[in-house]
């Protein structure tokens, strides 16, 4: 692979613009329950924070490469080529959406374009991820799959077998374990043994004698760097790896929890809704990993500024125009419920 | 007297009492007790209210080895579905315990979770497992549907010696309804007849309950009188409930929230067709979900879930149909 | 043209002929293909034969993941119960991956365990769960009493593209019986009657066919033909057939080893109280293990299991029934 | 506690009795399958080969411990003092039976001696000790648990969520994992993967920054003080250890698995049966603890080789008695199974 510092200024470009889309498009998430009242259902969850994270991993793909993130799951997609305005169409529950309105935000998917499918249900998704590795490795494609799932989810039973099983099967498998700090409303610190002793949560990997890497999840050549060098190791037959990429997410959990007909919203952070330390929330936001990497792009000189407000704009006008489609887009007919159940 | 509360106040409010009553109740689960402004933390310390990872399998592990030993765990799961990863130790562990030992130990400790939220979770969030733990010697499982019953029953699940279930339906949780004052306790295994009546039986839970009771008032503007049995407890199931008033009906209709053979509704159903068989003057009939998971999707979601109409016309098809054995 | 085969042979030969046919189909689990001597190992390679830690939800798990990948995943889980402890993979993840995605995704996957093993095993290994897995939208369930069906439908269970839970029942492990010669398939949804009688309907599953089917010749001795009906498949649930032997007999005994309330047979009970009963001269009769754990000492295990003695009387005391509604 | 050295005479001489007691207790139950086919119902497993660490362990709890093993249970309420007649009485489907003939050689339980009771579900006894812990913390008494469980069993979920919420919280428990290298016929290097890396198991500590050790499970009296210190850490109110327990069980992982009226026994070892590997077998054979502790007890003069020979024997005639009386002890009525489903 190469090293970051020898990503070319195309590809860190693309780095940008697809963090730069990711916010935005998570950005219309959240207004949409202000200006859109009643039109995004059930429980949805926002990647603002880990766009560095999300971008810098799959900066570390290649071609046929197969994603499966938990429910925190837009961002991938829209990294990884599907069309941004089915996504939202999906979200707002409409017929038009990439799942036909079956799924919605907890379960996105678009199998087309190596996005293979979510599970709502804590730590599953990583055994189906270790299960999309087992296909490679079986049918000898070639392909590494990417394993996304959160901090919480690292003490759920299946977070456990599966490591084992991936590392004695040699599976073609990167784990990232999303540090966000919070596992819904709970911190980090109230739930963790190694975090409660001051250790890295990536010591886990020593349960399996796989590598166990942590890395700054706010700096995307970081992130790329360590689960690139994971992904060649899976790659290679060497079996999988934990990286632990550390970031903030910027909006609460998920919106809300009320019983319709009561609207549902985001809230404040938990930092400050639940624990009132509005001081770790600030200091997160002060280190938005979007400025941050505009800001190390332009002083590498990968980028103008100008350069830097043209890409963003195009993000903004894309989702933009995202919204409209999603809004536009009819809801399913009622009997289309009655399909898809059987193969 | 009583007072009007929530329903999920209710809950709240007979955990309070309970913890207050006997300190040996302990509580916790994910997401709750997070800091020590919490109500039950403040009221009882951080020895007896916690919070948990997510890991289910050890949450409800520890809950038995902890009432085999002397406590009497409330654990709260939030979502039923959230038990399945850890299965074992609802159906297979808590319940068998005593048993296994010859009766030498007993498993008092509570399982709440809530389900059947109706409101766009989709496929995975939205289910009503009911009958996964129905009909499991040494198990019970309470369903309540007014507040009165949460908090009375939620008393008695606290303080009986078994391993106790205990599901409260999203969709109820902010209705409002009188709950009498005091030390208030319904009793675990009885069925309560929420509305009485003398054509149609209609058996229904949680909030089945509520759609069952608007569609009774729909049918009585048309001059038929509809019976609403709740079971509240279905497991253990009082049948006798159930088979007294099809005797006085002849008639019946389930209402469930689950796809039809993964619904409490078949059970009864077929309880039914034992023990009510000659009183029932035309076909049981099942009002249940389509055999479909729950779609995301608005129209979708409440085409494949019970409606009213849907409730309304079957007891109109019952009335309809011809008395049996040809 | 067939041959005597028994009822795990026949098993293990659908495994191995489907994976001679398609490259696809993996299989894994624990305890299984040890060394290279393996009859599996050496037929299909290690990369398409597995041993696997006692880790069932990381086993499932892959094996959904596996599915919706491309490959044909058939997992031995040894018993039903060991499925518990990740039983979210059974009922909340297979099922509903399809069906979420809007139907992008298929997980063609065959969960295989073995189930009732009433021969000491005790409380925790002997059960009947077979309920928990019917009506689950997207899920197909299994279980074969004969070795003709076993193999056939063993067949069927790796070539169907949903995922499909395949269970065994271990008393009948060693049972020889004819199996048809080739590529020989049973479709999946088709019951199938397998004595034919005009007196009584008997619905029994996987032993409980065995059981009934020995009742029938004792009832035969004194006259009275009983027709054994064996679902075969209780996902999806063939309703019709057994509806019409309903309608032929005009009376329902329900076999199933499972505690009452939580078998296979209320459902089925409950079905023909909606879609038989107009057929029906008498209460259907159930005859199902008693409402407790299945205990470890013999003389206890066999009371609280079903026994040929207990099918005869309840096939006797519907035949003196009284013809329905008052 | 008292250090290994300083364990005084008798103390040692209980020691080698209890472990003697095992043996011939264990020896008895393979010998019924023989001598008496059909006493024993179901799937038996036996503790032979793991004498020296449950004794070891034992020997660190002080009154009222409490003990928590997995389905291979028979060797611990031994020790604890419960009535080996009753316990054979169960194992052979009797009346007189510790549980009255419904539980069985999986499901032995004593509460009276400490001894609460266990799963036949791979993992969930852990999940069951911790909950024990927790008994013994928020009443105070000052207990702690002794959790025992396979090798195999280290791989369940179950293992993994107790031990990081035990850590959290603290509780007074101490996880002996018994590695005797197999679980049922799968030999750890099939399975682990810290095994497959040539690390010890007791590594998976680190996923919760609990300490971990590795002891030699053939000798008492490093695993009494390997426990012991888990023990007085626990007590203290420092929260769990993992221990790993190192030894070989000498029979098969149980009875043969056939359908009635086919006859069950025991087999041939799996290192042989399965794997062809006599060397391993007899290697482990020649290190059997109990001659071993016999000889050093000898050696550091707590003990003639008269009065140990008086000891087994003892525990000779105390098993044949033991086996006599579940012999004729009564099998339960067929109605008293609808007993005890209720509390
Ligand atoms: C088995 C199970 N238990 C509980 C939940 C409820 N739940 C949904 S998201 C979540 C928090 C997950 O936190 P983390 O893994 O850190 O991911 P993040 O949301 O921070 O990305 C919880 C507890 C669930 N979906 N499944
Ligand atoms: C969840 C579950 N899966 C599988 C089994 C079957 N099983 C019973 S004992 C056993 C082996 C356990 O090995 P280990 O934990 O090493 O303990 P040992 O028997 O060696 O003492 C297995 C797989 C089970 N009881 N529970
Ligand atoms: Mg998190
Ligand atoms: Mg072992």
């Amino acid at each position: 692979m190469q090293s970051k510092e020898a990503l070319g200024k195309e590809r860190l470009i693309w780095m940008f613009t697809q963090m730069s889309r990711i916010r935005e498009f998570e950005e219309r998430v959240k207004r949409t329950f202000v200006e859109h009242p009643g039109v995004i259902r059930g429980h949805a969850h926002l990647g603002d924070g880990a766009e560095a994270s999300i971008v810098g991993s799959l900066t570390a793909r290649q071609e046929n490469d197969l994603v499966m993130p938990s429910y925190r799951c837009h961002g991938y997609p829209i990294v990884l080529g599907t069309d941004a305005r089915r996504l939202m169409a999906e979200i707002y529950t409409r017929k038009d959406g990439i799942c036909k309105g079956f799924g919605g935000s907890m379960h996105l998917a678009d199998p087309a374009h190596h996005f293979v499918g979510t599970s709502g249900i804590i730590g599953q998704g990583i055994a189906h991820a270790a299960g999309a590795a087992l296909t490679a490795q079986v049918k000898k494609t070639g392909q590494v799959v990417f394993s996304f799932f959160g901090d919480g989810s690292s003490k759920q039973g299946a977070f456990h077998e599966t490591l084992n099983l991936a590392a004695v099967w040699k599976l073609p498998v990167v784990f990232v374990l999303e540090n966000n700090f919070y596992q819904a409303y709970t911190h980090i610190r109230l739930e963790d043994a190694n975090f409660m002793a001051g250790d890295p949560l990536s010591q886990k990997a020593k349960a399996y004698s796989i590598p166990g890497v942590t890395v700054d999840g706010t700096d995307p050549l970081a992130v790329y760097e360590a689960v690139g060098q994971a992904a060649e190791r899976a790659r290679a037959g060497q079996g999988p790896s934990l990286i632990e990429s550390r970031f903030y997410r910027f909006t609460p959990h998920g919106n809300a929890i009320t019983v319709p007909p009561v609207p549902t919203q985001f809230q404040e952070h938990e930092a400050i809704e639940v624990y009132g330390n509005k001081a770790e929330f600030e200091a997160a936001r002060a280190n938005d990993p979007i400025p941050k990497f505009r800001k190390a792009l332009i002083a590498r000189g990968a980028i103008s500024a100008a350069d830097a407000d043209r890409i963003e704009a195009a993000a903004r006008a894309e989702m933009d125009e995202v919204v409209k489609f999603a809004l536009a887009s009819p809801l399913p007919a009622p009997e289309d419920a009655v399909n898809y159940v059987w193969a | 007297m009583g007072r009007e509360m929530m329903f999920g106040e209710a809950i709240a409010v007979a955990i309070t009492e309970e913890m207050q009553r006997d300190s040996s109740v302990v509580f916790y689960g994910q997401n709750m007790a997070m800091t020590d402004r919490d109500p039950y933390v403040r009221k009882f310390g951080k020895d007896r209210v916690r919070i948990t990872p997510i890991s289910e399998t050890a949450e409800m592990g520890i809950a038995v080895g902890a009432a085999m030993t002397g406590l009497r765990p409330i654990v709260e799961l939030y979502m039923s579905e959230f038990m399945l990863v850890a299965f074992d130790e609802v159906i297979n562990e808590a319940p068998r315990m005593r048993y296994m030992s010859g009766g030498q130990v007993k498993v008092p400790l509570v399982f709440k979770a809530g389900f059947g939220f109706a409101a766009g979770w989709a496929a995975q969030h939205s289910n009503s497992i009911l009958n996964t733990m129905m009909g499991i010697p040494g198990l019970k499982l309470v369903v309540p549907s007014t507040s009165a019953d949460a908090k009375g029953m939620m008393k008695s699940a606290i303080r009986d010696d078994n391993p106790v279930v205990y599901l409260h339906h999203y969709m109820l949780t902010l209705d409002k309804s009188e709950v009498p004052d005091g030390d208030y306790l319904v009793p675990l295994g009885v069925a309560d007849v929420k509305r009485a009546g003398t054509d149609v039986t209609i058996v229904a839970t949680a909030w089945m309950v509520k759609k069952s009771l608007a569609a009774a008032e729909m049918l009585a503007k048309e001059g038929i009188s509809a019976e609403v049995v709740d079971p509240r407890t279905l497991a253990p199931l009082d049948v006798d409930t159930i088979v007294q008033s099809v005797r006085k009906t002849g008639r019946l209709v389930l209402v469930d929230q689950a796809p039809r053979q993964s619904s409490a509704a078949a059970v009864i159903a077929g309880e039914v067709a034992e023990h009510g068989f000659r009183y029932l003057k035309a076909p049981v009939k099942m009002v249940t979900a389509m055999d479909t998971s729950v779609p995301y999707s608005a129209p979708m979601e409440s085409y494949v879930l019970p409606s009213e109409e849907r409730i309304v016309s079957a007891v109109k098809s019952v009335l309809a149909a011809q008395a049996a054995a040809v």
